[in-house]
């Protein structure tokens, strides 16, 4: 389906959708935390939606704006792509789980949990994936310093031109 | 004495120091036994481990443990320019160094709307598909060596070598090639090349013959291989499997096919299918992948243009414009894509890596219980991953 | 006499045999380095620590078999004595009958176990 | 001149001490050597079937000395028994494993007339009773090394022994009929007029897959698969303890392939038309050839699963050495 035409059809199967926007002819849509489970179950089970791959989940910190999770599915019966995408406070942020839907988003949810810090209400194995469990911090939130950019220069902070002389 | 694994003991590795439930009676006949798989046993490829619940040699549970390879690559991406990003990728999956720089590469180049030029799109498919080769025969030797034969390991590096030689010679390097540039690549390829790499795809069809050989043809490989570790097609869509793996369970979902990048819209080749998702069909599949690559390979030589290699007019620093991308390849392990989030600087905002061992490793505990201890062999050798594209 | 000495010599053989073990250990003990760690002594569990004890006990899947072996091995003992005098033995057919109907017995035992399903293993 | 030296002999030589002591000497040396050259030429084989060099440095021309140099590498390796392991169980286990191996070396005829150290009248079943014991070596190492994989390797092992002896056995007990006795130089000598390979194929094919389970060779290795479970029983072992197992190893092929050849391919019997080569070069040719097919084996196959084992030896082989059994007492009664 067109991106057009499947965001039409989303917006008013579970009038859940707040925005959508086509960038780069990909489709992205914005829904809020309550309708996060019940979008996604529509994406997977609608005989015109058939979202049945699991690409992938995860999140991006926009410093003050909060964090965007996306969520981007595939549907190889018909063939298109849609990010699901939701904007979640800096504060504490929590989402329902995927996991019950797609069982691939298991992982996935545990990676943005450790990374980010963003809580995956229901999810059935919250625990680190690749951090040990003394690690402090979220690593990819902007907030958090790699040490080694604050204590020296990068020389890949060079441009073009200067690496001639 | 039962292990509740699900609730996850992890001594001395990520997850240290989680709590575990014993559970169950002393005066059962036999015990589970917990056991770890890696991160040091020769047939994890790396740093994989796995901690399985046995009972005699019947998986009762498998739970992989990632992160003994975590480099922190997607932090790192925030802090490179695209130029050095081309360099950071190609080392996540390092067995498929040129198809990773694709991914970034073709991202960044649709975000900013650039035109390459014919030829370097050419020379992209051929490269992809050497380095394709490169992969799938390092898998074809270490599934054989799993499963105890050690012969298919020697020859798969044989025919490496011959391989990196080919690839060393246009791009300098043999395992982190860089031979990609925004908007183009970094240099033509050397005179004689063309030739060099018809001669090669002759030899390495021709050899491919030993494999079928030695394993496919055999009658002790198939025992040990069919009907092990039947994966469903349905559940590896839901994992978000990709690659062989997919493809074995009998869904032809390749990007090359359906979503064609480059110029593989203008290629004629099939994407090979299993029946019953087995290991036997995994194999058979990343078999028949190589023998499709050649094919692609031969067509690139035939119709190769002459032209420039970069675009005329490139900008100095490459800054994208504000917005995102998704930009998925068909890597040789699979669909390796990469969610590029711009805020018009040099460097990304966020580029999330989706790598395709990462969600086929993660189906792992959805496979494994109800087999025996060999055949977790059989079927992790016929998983495809590489650590490095997990942990990332 | 040969046969003490066939023995003897068997069991002086058996002797060095040991000697050789012992020896072998005394000279590695004499050139070997004696460096010991905690960490080089644990018992090796790819480079975790061993969850558990190794000493569990195991479901063996295949003691059925062992039952089935002990029997048929018992009756291949008795084959061997049968095997060497069957010339000598007469009359020739009469012996070989009796040792038809010996391993015709056992042959049906072990197409009953195959009926049986036992000579599966215990899932 | 020859008096003399016939005088010596008969004074020294012919002396039963002296020869007792001979005996002894050559038995162990054999045990010593064989393993080597077997060893050696594994690895030259598998190197050239896999596309490689293999052993190049060590003694120069072709690395011929490279497992005298792994020998005094073993011995000087230092020895490391597990915190967790039985200790008295773990030191003699790799001494449980070699000594049995020695002695089958003891009844082998390595040529006509006194080739051999002893000609037991038993000696078919002495040789397949004493090679036997290995397995419980290595239950006890498997078992005391207090390690998981050794142990499932030692259950392996012991699930193979109740593969393979039947067949074994059974295929030995169609031999045994066939020649009349159970010496080992009795059955070579019978096979003057032709070899027992041609009446018993079935026989020698069923010997040989089940001494290449005895063996732990590929495609039977699963005792001590490499990429499942390390190294099975042999996981916790180094240095001088190690180098036993897998010296018993190698000795075993020879042994086994040199039975193989006097129950089946005639042991010191030429073929006809070149019958001035000498027996014991008969034996050792035959001897090479079963171990090169060993090692040829081990360059070929994948291995098996341990059920998958028991089922080939309960469903087809031993049903197949039945009959065969069956078949050769009728053939001798009737013919």
């Amino acid at each position: 389906m067109k991106a057009a035409e499947l965001s039409q059809h989303l917006k008013e199967a579970t009038g859940a959708i707040e925005r959508d926007e086509v960038l780069n002819e990909q489709l992205s849509v914005w829904t809020t935390s309550e309708k996060w489970v019940e979008v996604a179950t529509h994406l997977r089970d609608c005989g015109k939606c058939m979202f049945d791959y699991f690409t992938f989940l995860s999140a991006v910190d926009f410093e003050d704006e909060g964090f965007e999770i996306v969520l981007h599915v595939y549907s190889i019966r018909r063939q298109h792509h849609i990010n699901v995408k939701l904007t979640a406070p800096r504060e504490n942020p929590s989402v329902p789980t995927l996991s019950g839907v797609w069982r691939g988003a298991n992982w996935h949810e545990r990676e943005t949990w450790e990374m980010f810090g963003i809580n995956f209400e229901g999810h059935p194995h919250l625990v680190k994936l690749y951090l040990t469990e003394a690690f402090e911090g979220n690593p990819l939130r902007k907030d958090f310093l790699l040490m080694t950019r604050e204590a020296k220069e990068w020389p890949g902070e060079q441009e073009p031109k200067e690496h001639a002389g | 004495m039962a292990v509740d694994v699900k609730s996850g003991i992890l001594p001395g590795g990520p997850g240290e120091g989680v709590e575990v439930l014993v559970s169950g009676s002393a005066d059962l006949a036999t015990e589970e036994m917990l056991l770890n798989i890696g991160p040091q046993h020769p047939s994890t490829h790396g740093v994989l481990r796995l901690v399985i619940a046995l009972d005699g040699e019947m998986i009762h549970s498998a739970e992989p443990v990632v992160g003994y390879m975590h480099r922190g690559f997607e932090k790192m991406a925030e802090v490179r320019d695209y130029r050095q990003i081309i360099a950071l990728v190609n080392r996540h999956d390092w067995l498929s160094a040129f198809c990773n720089e694709l991914g970034v590469v073709l991202a960044v180049e649709k975000l900013m709307g650039l035109d390459v030029p014919l030829r370097a799109q050419w020379i992209r498919v051929m490269m992809a598909e050497w380095n394709r080769i490169l992969n799938h025969l390092m898998f074809l030797g270490s599934f054989g060596l799993e499963l105890g034969a050690m012969t298919p390991m020697f020859y798969a590096f044989r025919e490496r070598e011959d391989i990196q030689e080919l690839m060393e010679a246009a791009t300098g390097a043999r395992l982190h090639f860089t031979y990609n540039r925004i908007g183009g690549l970094k240099e033509d390829l050397p005179r004689g090349f063309m030739q060099h790499s018809a001669a090669l795809v002759k030899k390495i069809r021709h050899r491919m013959d030993d494999y079928a050989g030695l394993l496919l043809g055999n009658e002790i490989f198939k025992q040990r291989t069919v009907g092990i570790g039947k994966l469903p097609g349905s559940v590896a869509k839901e994992f978000g499997c990709s690659g062989p793996i997919l493809q074995a369970s009998g869904i032809a979902e390749d990007s090359r096919k359906t979503e064609p990048y480059l110029t593989y819209d203008q290629c004629e080749f099939e994407v090979p299918i299993g029946v019953q998702g087995d290991s036997f069909d995994r194999f058979n599949v990343l078999f028949q992948r190589v023998h499709q690559s050649l094919s692609i390979i031969e067509q690139v030589h035939d119709k190769m243009p002459a032209g420039p290699i970069m675009p005329g007019k490139m900008p100095k620093n490459i800054k994208p414009p504000e917005g995102w991308i998704y930009a998925r390849t068909e890597n040789p392990l699979g669909e390796c894509g990469y969610y590029l989030v711009s805020k018009g600087g040099k460097e990304p905002w966020r580029l999330k890596m989706r790598t395709p061992s990462f969600s086929n490793v993660s189906m792992l505990p959805a496979l494994l219980p109800g087999n025996l201890l060999p055949d977790l062999i059989a079927i992790l050798g016929s998983v495809f991953f590489v650590v490095g594209d997990v942990d990332r | 006499m040969s046969y003490y000495w066939q023995y003897g010599t068997l069991g002086a053989l058996t002797a060095v045999g040991g000697a050789f073990v012992v020896i072998a250990f005394l000279g590695n003990r004499l050139m070997r380095p004696r460096k010991p760690r905690v960490e080089k002594a644990t018992t090796y569990e790819c480079g975790m620590d061993p969850v558990g004890e190794g000493w569990s006990n195991t479901h063996i899947r295949y003691y059925l078999f062992a039952f089935l072996f002990v029997i048929f091995d018992v009756e291949s003992v008795f084959l061997f004595p049968w095997a060497v005098q069957l010339e000598k033995l007469r009359p020739q057919g009469t012996v070989l009958v009796e040792m038809i109907v010996f391993i015709g017995i056992l042959a049906i035992g072990l197409l009953y176990a195959w009926k049986k399903k036992v000579l599966e293993w215990v899932k | 001149m020859i008096a003399v030296s016939q005088q010596i002999f008969e004074q020294y030589i012919n002396n039963v001490w002296i020869i007792f002591g001979l005996k002894i000497v050559a038995v162990v040396g054999l045990f010593l050597t064989a393993p080597m050259v077997v060893g050696y030429v594994e690895h030259k084989t598998l190197a050239h079937m896999q596309a490689r060099l293999g052993p190049m440095e060590a003694g120069k021309f072709h690395g011929w000395a490279q497992l005298i140099a792994d020998g005094v590498k073993f011995i000087q390796k230092e020895d490391i028994t597990p915190t967790a392991a039985d200790k008295f169980v773990f030191t003699i286990a790799p001494g449980i494993v070699m000594v049995p191996a020695i002695l089958v070396f003891f009844v082998v005829p390595f040529g006509p007339n006194g080739w051999w150290a002893e000609n037991l009248d038993v000696g078919v079943f002495f040789a397949l009773a004493i090679s036997s014991i290995s397995v419980i070596g290595m239950l006890a190492a498997g078992w005391s090394s207090a390690n998981k994989f050794s142990l499932i390797g030692a259950v392996r092992g012991a699930a193979q022994l109740i593969a393979y002896e039947l067949p074994l056995l059974l295929a030995t007990a169609a031999v045994v009929m066939q020649a009349g006795t159970l010496s080992l130089p009795g059955i070579a000598a019978a096979q003057s007029h032709y070899w027992y390979v041609l009446p018993q194929f079935a026989g020698f094919m069923l010997f040989i897959i089940a001494s290449l389970a005895e063996l732990s060779r590929p495609p039977f290795d699963m005792p001590i698969a490499d990429s499942e479970i390390i190294f099975g029983h042999m996981t916790e072992y180094t240095g001088v303890k190690f180098a036993f197992f897998l010296l018993t190893e190698y000795a075993g092929i020879v042994s086994l392939s040199a039975i193989a050849s006097v129950l089946f391919l005639g042991g010191w019997q030429p073929l006809p038309l070149i019958k001035f080569v000498p027996g014991p070069l008969w034996i050792l040719g035959k001897t090479g050839i079963l171990s090169f097919i060993v090692i040829w084996l081990r360059a070929t196959y994948p291995r098996l699963r341990e059920d998958q084992l028991q089922k080939m030896a309960w469903k087809y082989m031993i049903p197949i050495a039945l009959l065969d059994i069956l078949l050769t007492g009728i053939f001798k009664v009737v013919f």
